[in-house]
């Protein structure tokens, strides 16, 4: 707490925002780092990147020393200068990274780094296995008169034209047609049983058995999995969406080495494969990734095959946000 | 010390830690998006522009009248049993009112989730009670929506009321009799209005809050669970949307500020 | 026009018995006072009859039929409020209106009752004013207004006039009288007016700590009360108590408080026998000299103005009597500190019922 | 029934096993003894405890000296100061919350506990106020005269006549701001300092991935405490509760 | 022991205009009754001079030192609330001890003044009744108590004894009388019991719609009142109106309502003059034969009994004539129907300064 901090100022503290329940508020990392490095973690949360970006803006130099954005916001967020570059030379795990990580054109600037990739997944479909007997092979799955009343569609502007782009044929990332998507989202509708917002809804309905199929993270579907619920992920054939989070440093630290420390911490394989195997979001780390049991990849939608179809999603400026955030908002308020 | 300066603090916390502070989302919702910020009036134009924003806007005033209603309708006449028959418990019973509001509304929502499922607690319940047969069909409707905001908010009406009627003189309900009312007339007509302050209260504090909400809604109203209160969320929370976001804010202000005028001037007919 | 009866009513708060087994028969059309100390229990006797309370024991009959069990709203009584109970959020004629309101009056049926007993209570031209801003004289005539506009069989007055000057009561009590005649209601009046009560009612019922201590016509009451507590609460009494020495006629020996007096009566008690005699003081008439008949004799310790009356208190008999006249001529006859003599009709000195 | 159907609900399920909620009950204290390793949680559930009590009683404070004030005010100013009490109401308290922490920002302050408070406050105030102004606005005035008349200053009559009227009032205000700053997110979240948080912050944050019914196990033993209290309080006060809660009518 | 003054006070609620420039002194330690009809203002001026109200002009005065911006509790002033105004959440020993804990007593002081104030109201034994479980008498008692304990400069009662009955009332005048003077505090007294102003007070103010009519010692209100109204209103009173037409000694010739009659009295007008004189009922005396002195005559058109006193109401000179006996003869003297003789002393007939 607030009231403990007076007695330790010898020590440094380090501030990390992100999801909670994401990796680095785990306990027994947040034990061992702070023996390691005699340090203290203190992890704020955020309930959205637009947050992030607020709470990034907003924030005095040194109230936050680490984040975890993606790439709808990195890009903003580096343009502003709220992230410092960073030396990937300090960062011993650096290099066992997947190269298509690396080169990941959203945490670069003018050929200079300023976030780290940390780990990956898939927003696709997850279904019932006692229900549906037959994998989905594509996304129209969603879109199937067939499971009237039992899907969950997510309620997010971006994942919902992105999937109503890959289903229409379009590049999800530059979808052209937007009436088109807004027509089949609208057809869509009245499919569902529900839109959900939180990971927590979704696995409430599910295993409530209010809904057979939906629109699903790969990372969720995988610890559901893993709880004995009777759920299988896939990402389709014709593709899905696919989301990196990137670890970045904020501009204005006093606690830049530790920061490098964490942020190496959370890329090496130990963490990576321990966390992606006990129901975690896919890991950047390679030798992570290949100690992981290959039936229970496939599953989580780790496995290469996945990871070829998926669309990762690009940065996108403000408008193309509006516009988007509107079709879905009309979307939502048309019966 | 002259006692309106009694005002002071409250009004000087209200001006620095609302006012002050609203004026730059004011100030916002009259910039562009653009990255060179300007004055405009795009926001405001482009909210009345889309059909489908006041037709949103719309039905969460129809849906928040209604959670008003039905909570004025449950809780009447329990305020008034509380303040008016019942001697000894009703404090016990105001209490009891209150507690289960130190549970979060998250949790609170997610338990009416679970309650209200096909298959739920609700369901099976009302079979074996013979009642309903088959699938209930409550969740994800409005009807959901409903149930999840009265029970968010009536207890607000209810202490109002109840603090009104409880110190109606009964002097004045025996007169009312006397004079030949019944029991019907009497609540018309003493009643009701010597509550008049209480309702209005309760009123606003149901009504007003209900407008913004979005949580019950979105968890309980499925596809359509979308209202004024989730698109300003989203606004903030999904894309950097802070002007629009701000200027339906304001634009919800302004109603509830005309239909507060409006309904004080109404009340103040009836003032003692 | 309605008779009520009260038989055998107890009433209780708490363990506090306010009522104790009252019985009370009120005549057709009838105006009955209400009399009696300070919480001998006249408003709450009021509030049963009403319906407002519910008794320990006992039955309340309207017209012969016992209405305990029938609700307030249909018993047809209407009641004037200690404290008023106006309606705060009403102005002055809605209040009014109220009651007419509920007996489905048409609108100007309703505007003409209304003014004329506004007329009648002399409040035209406050209408519209709310009770708050009315004095409190202005309030009680509200009160009574209401009560009187619907013209109820039964109507329970409780101290309705007390907040009025004088003459204003004097005009109300004869408009109310009139009322109540042309309506044929029955009502029950609570006042601490005793020349109200006296000259308003065909009968007063005395009470006395939740009993009922005497009840007749005001005649009666007055001038044959049955005990000390009657004769000293309604009016000013003397009164003689003591040892019958002897008796004669028209007159008795008494010895009291060490005196031997002769009193002039009609009522005689056996020698031997313990008795009291009260006299009022407007029937003592006072001489400068002595008198041919029995008589007292006294010195006059205080002279009290009132108006229309003096009243002389004297040392006699080793206690104060006092005696009262009427100021008719210009100059006073006796003074103050001066010897006087004391006598009267022997049919004014009366037997008391108490115990010595 | 109604309003304790969530609850009962909520109670229920903290027993069950099922991390999903869900039927078949099965019997369990496995979140019990979760929570109380969770030392995060418990944490939160004392900070937003304590938060929510001192905006509560600021809450009353504030109101009832408002509307003290504001009777001796022309009605054309009471009914602008209604409005402006009730701007916290309609605002969403993001947008209240949001641009608090701009303003902080634009000055240059630390995100503090003052200004957590201060946002809870301003969004708590209207509760209190309404609840005390339903009951204020007969109040006879009479009583105050009497208590001046008979030598009490101001603070005294305050203390001793209008203090005990309004008290059930005081007493409801102050609890409905306690609910409502109890509960509230979205301020906490944008002016807490790092390293604080409450109960409804836990619980919004958790709810990205879903929550365990630790969350339902926390709030059933806050329930559970208040019973209790209230039990307490009832048995050893018993008629004294009253002059508490309510004067008699 | 203070003087009260008041100058100018000029009062207004809305544009109606309540008190109209009045001027009042009260001397030190005197108790000043306030006399009127019913919303002429009585209430207000005692509200100004608390301090509850701001007067629209004028001053007000205590011990010649200008209160109007002193608030309320610096005044030193006890005031009975028509209302009564007791703290209903406190107990009847609560309410009392209130004021005396204001002057930081000490908790055996307050016990023993509480005791003994309740003592004098006849209030032991109700310590610790809520004021909604006392009767109506007794939260009247309970206010005079709670502005009797604190033993304040001054005294404002506003019907302090209106729900009183006559006994405890004139009870209850005594210990107030007593109190006043031992306590040396000045009073203004608000009542509408004439008996109760003409036997207490040491002056009586007369008010007339927000002005003064009259003040003065209660004998010269009620035997020398000004005018009409305040003849009328304070006591009874016969007047007749009309033109002199001729003057002897001790009487006048006066040609009133259409008749001619010769009136005893020693105030005389000019012949021609108009005039109104004024004739108390008490005052006059009735005979069964002519008397010798000039007089009237009459014809008894009703007898109304009211105990002590027979008020006979005559025809007499195309009006109708009130006339008071005292009851102190067992028979009844005149019938109805019944012509009688009317005379009076001289000094009794006053001249009125109403314009006819
Ligand atoms: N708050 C008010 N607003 C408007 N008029 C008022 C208010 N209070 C009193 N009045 C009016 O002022 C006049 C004087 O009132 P006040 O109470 O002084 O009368 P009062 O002499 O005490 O009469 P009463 O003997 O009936 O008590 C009345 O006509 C009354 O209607
Ligand atoms: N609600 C109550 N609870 C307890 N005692 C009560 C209650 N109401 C009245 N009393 C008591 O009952 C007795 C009779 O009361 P009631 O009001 O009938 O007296 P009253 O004859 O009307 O007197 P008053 O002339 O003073 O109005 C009183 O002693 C009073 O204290
Ligand atoms: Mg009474
Ligand atoms: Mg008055």
């Amino acid at each position: 707490g607030g009231n403990e901090k007076a007695s330790d100022t010898e020590q440094a503290t380090l501030n990390v925002v992100n999801w909670k329940d994401y990796g680095s508020d785990n306990s027994e990392f947040v034990a061992a780092f702070e023996e390691a490095y005699n340090c203290k973690i203190v992890n704020q949360y955020m309930s959205s990147e637009e947050d992030l970006l607020t709470k990034l803006r907003t924030s005095k130099p040194g109230e936050i020393d680490v984040c975890l954005p993606n790439c709808t916001i990195l890009t903003a967020a580096i343009e502003e200068g709220l992230l410092k570059e960073i030396d990937p030379g300090k960062l011993k795990n650096f290099d066992v990274m997947f190269e298509r990580f690396k080169t990941q054109k959203e945490v670069m600037k003018d050929g200079k780094y300023f976030a780290v990739p940390f780990v990956w997944g898939s927003t696709a479909i997850a279904y019932n296995t006692d229900e549906i007997k037959e994998p989905p092979t594509s996304m129209k799955a969603l879109f199937d008169e067939k499971y009237a009343g039992k899907i969950a569609f997510r309620d997010d502007y971006n994942d919902a034209v992105m999937a109503a782009a890959i289903v229409t044929g379009q590049d999800p990332n530059n979808p052209t047609d937007l009436d088109a998507i807004k027509e089949t989202l609208l057809a869509q509708k009245k499919l569902n049983r529900t839109y959900w917002k939180t990971g927590d809804e979704f696995s409430k309905l599910f295993a409530g058995g209010q809904i057979t199929i939906g629109m699903m993270w790969s990372g969720q579907a995988a610890s559901m999995k893993q709880e004995g619920q009777p759920i299988s992920f896939v990402v389709p054939e014709d593709g899905a969406i696919g989301w990196v989070d990137n670890w970045g440093i904020v501009e204005g630290t006093e606690n830049e080495d530790l920061a490098y420390a964490f942020i190496d911490w959370m890329i090496s394989k130990d963490f990576q494969y321990s966390w992606a195997a006990g129901g975690g979001p896919a890991p950047v780390n390679q030798e992570a990734a290949e100690a992981i049991n290959p039936d229970y990849a496939a599953s989580a939608g780790m496995d290469e095959n996945s990871l070829n179809r998926l669309f990762f999603m690009e940065y996108r400026s403000n408008e193309v946000k509006q516009q988007w955030n509107e079709l879905w908002t009309e979307v939502k308020a048309t019966n | 010390m002259q006692k309106k300066w009694l005002t002071l603090p409250g009004l000087s916390v209200l001006f620095v830690f609302a006012v002050a502070p609203l004026f730059i989302m004011l100030f916002y919702s009259f910039q562009s998006d653009n990255p060179v910020m300007e004055f405009t009036l795009e926001n405001y134009k482009h909210f009345f522009e889309k059909s489908f924003y006041l037709t949103l806007t719309w039905n969460t005033i129809k849906n928040s009248f209604y959670v008003t209603l039905i909570s004025l309708a449950i809780s009447y006449p329990l305020a008034y049993i509380m303040a008016k028959k019942l001697k000894g418990a009703r404090n016990i019973i105001l209490v009891l009112i209150i507690i289960p509001f130190f549970t979060n509304q998250l949790v609170r929502v997610y338990s009416w989730l679970i309650f209200l499922q096909d298959g739920g607690i609700f369901e099976n319940l009302l079979s074996s009670l013979g009642i309903v047969h088959g699938v209930l069909g409550i969740l994800y409707t409005r009807t959901a929506v409903i149930i999840g905001l009265v029970h968010a908010f009536f207890p607000y009406m209810v202490i109002t009321i109840y603090l009104a009627l409880e110190k109606l003189d009964n002097a004045l309900l025996e007169a009312s009799a006397s004079l030949g009312a019944s029991g019907f007339e009497t609540f018309r007509k003493i009643t009701l209005p010597m509550s008049w302050p209480g309702i209005v209260s309760g009123f606003l504090l149901v009504f007003v809050p209900c407008l913004g909400t979005f949580v019950e809604p979105r968890i309980l109203g499925g596809v359509n669970g979308t209202v004024i209160g989730t698109v300003i969320e989203d606004q903030f929370f999904e894309i950097y949307g802070w002007n629009f976001g701000a200027a339906i804010a304001f634009i919800l202000l302004a109603m509830v500020l005309v239909s507060i005028q409006i309904f004080t001037r109404l009340g103040k007919e009836r003032a003692v | 026009m309605a008779t009520v009866a009260v038989k055998n009513l107890t009433k209780k708060y708490g363990n506090h018995t306010v009522l104790d087994h009252i019985n009370l028969e009120i005549p057709e059309g009838s105006l009955v006072s209400l009399l009696g100390p300070s919480g001998c229990g006249k408003t709450t006797t009021l509030r049963l009859i009403a319906g407002f309370e519910k008794p320990e024991t006992g039955d309340i009959f309207i017209d012969g039929v016992r209405v305990n069990d029938i609700h307030v709203n249909k018993r047809n009584i209407g009641m004037v409020f200690q404290s008023y109970a106006l309606f705060p959020h009403m102005t002055v004629k809605e209040n009014i209106s109220y009651g007419l309101e509920q007996r489905k009056l048409s609108k100007s049926e309703i505007e003409s009752k209304v003014a004329e007993v506004l007329k009648l209570v002399k409040l035209e031209g406050y209408e519209s004013r709310k009770p708050k801003q009315l004095s409190g004289g202005q309030q009680q005539r509200v009160a009574l207004a209401r009560a009187l506009v619907i013209q109820p069989k039964i109507l329970l007055l409780d101290e309705c006039l007390s907040a009025l000057d004088k003459k204003l009561r004097v005009e109300m009590q004869v408009e109310l009288r009139r009322i109540l005649e042309a309506s044929q209601i029955t009502a029950l009046f609570v006042t601490h007016d005793q020349e109200e009560a006296l000259t308003l009612s065909d009968y007063i019922v005395v009470m006395q700590e939740g009993t009922i201590a005497q009840m007749g016509k005001p005649f009666e009451i007055y001038e044959k009360p049955k005990n000390r507590f009657v004769a000293g609460f309604l009016g000013k009494a003397n009164f003689f108590a003591g040892e019958v020495t002897e008796t004669h006629e028209k007159s008795v020996s008494l010895k009291t408080d060490g005196e031997q007096v002769i009193l002039s009566t009609n009522m005689t008690k056996q020698k031997g026998e313990k008795a009291v005699y009260g006299i009022r003081p407007e029937k003592i008439r006072l001489h400068g000299e002595v008198p041919s008949s029995p008589h007292l004799s006294g010195i006059i310790r205080f002279i009290t103005y009132a108006g229309n009356i003096t009243t002389y208190t004297l040392d006699c008999c080793n206690k104060q009597i006092l005696v009262e006249e009427q100021n008719s001529y210009a100059v006073s006859k006796f003074e103050l500190g001066s010897r006087v003599y004391l006598n009267w009709d022997a049919e004014h000195c009366l037997l008391m019922e108490d115990e010595v | 029934m109604f309003l304790y159907t969530p609850i009962v609900v909520l109670i229920v399920m903290s027993f069950n096993s099922s991390r999903y909620n869900q039927l078949p009950f099965e019997f369990s204290l496995q979140w019990y003894q979760g929570l109380f390793e969770n030392q995060i949680l418990l944490e939160a559930t004392r900070n937003s405890i304590w938060i929510a009590a001192v905006t509560g009683i600021v809450c009353v404070f504030l109101a009832t000296m408002l509307m003290l004030g504001s009777q001796v005010l022309s009605h054309r100013f009471q009914h602008w100061m209604q409005s402006l009490m009730l701007m916290p109401l309609t605002i969403p308290w993001l947008i209240m919350g949001l641009s608090l922490l701009l303003m902080i920002r634009a000055m240059n302050f630390d995100k503090s506990l003052f200004f957590v408070l201060a946002g809870h406050v301003v969004i708590s105030l209207p509760y209190s106020v309404l609840v005390l102004q339903a009951r204020m606005q007969s109040m006879d005035s009479a009583l105050e005269e009497a208590s001046a008349s008979l030598g009490a200053g101001a603070m005294t009559t305050f203390r001793r006549i209008t203090l005990p009227v309004l008290a059930p009032a005081m007493v409801a205000g102050g609890f409905l701001s306690f609910m409502i700053s109890f509960d509230n997110f979205v301020i906490s979240y944008f002016l807490l300092p790092s390293g604080f948080s409450t109960l409804p912050i836990e619980i919004q944050s958790s709810i990205k991935f879903g929550f365990t019914p630790e969350i339902n196990a926390v709030s059933s033993i806050i329930i559970g405490i208040s019973l209790i209290c209230l039990a307490v309080v009832g048995m050893i006060m018993g008629s004294s509760i009253k002059s508490i809660f309510g004067k008699e009518a």
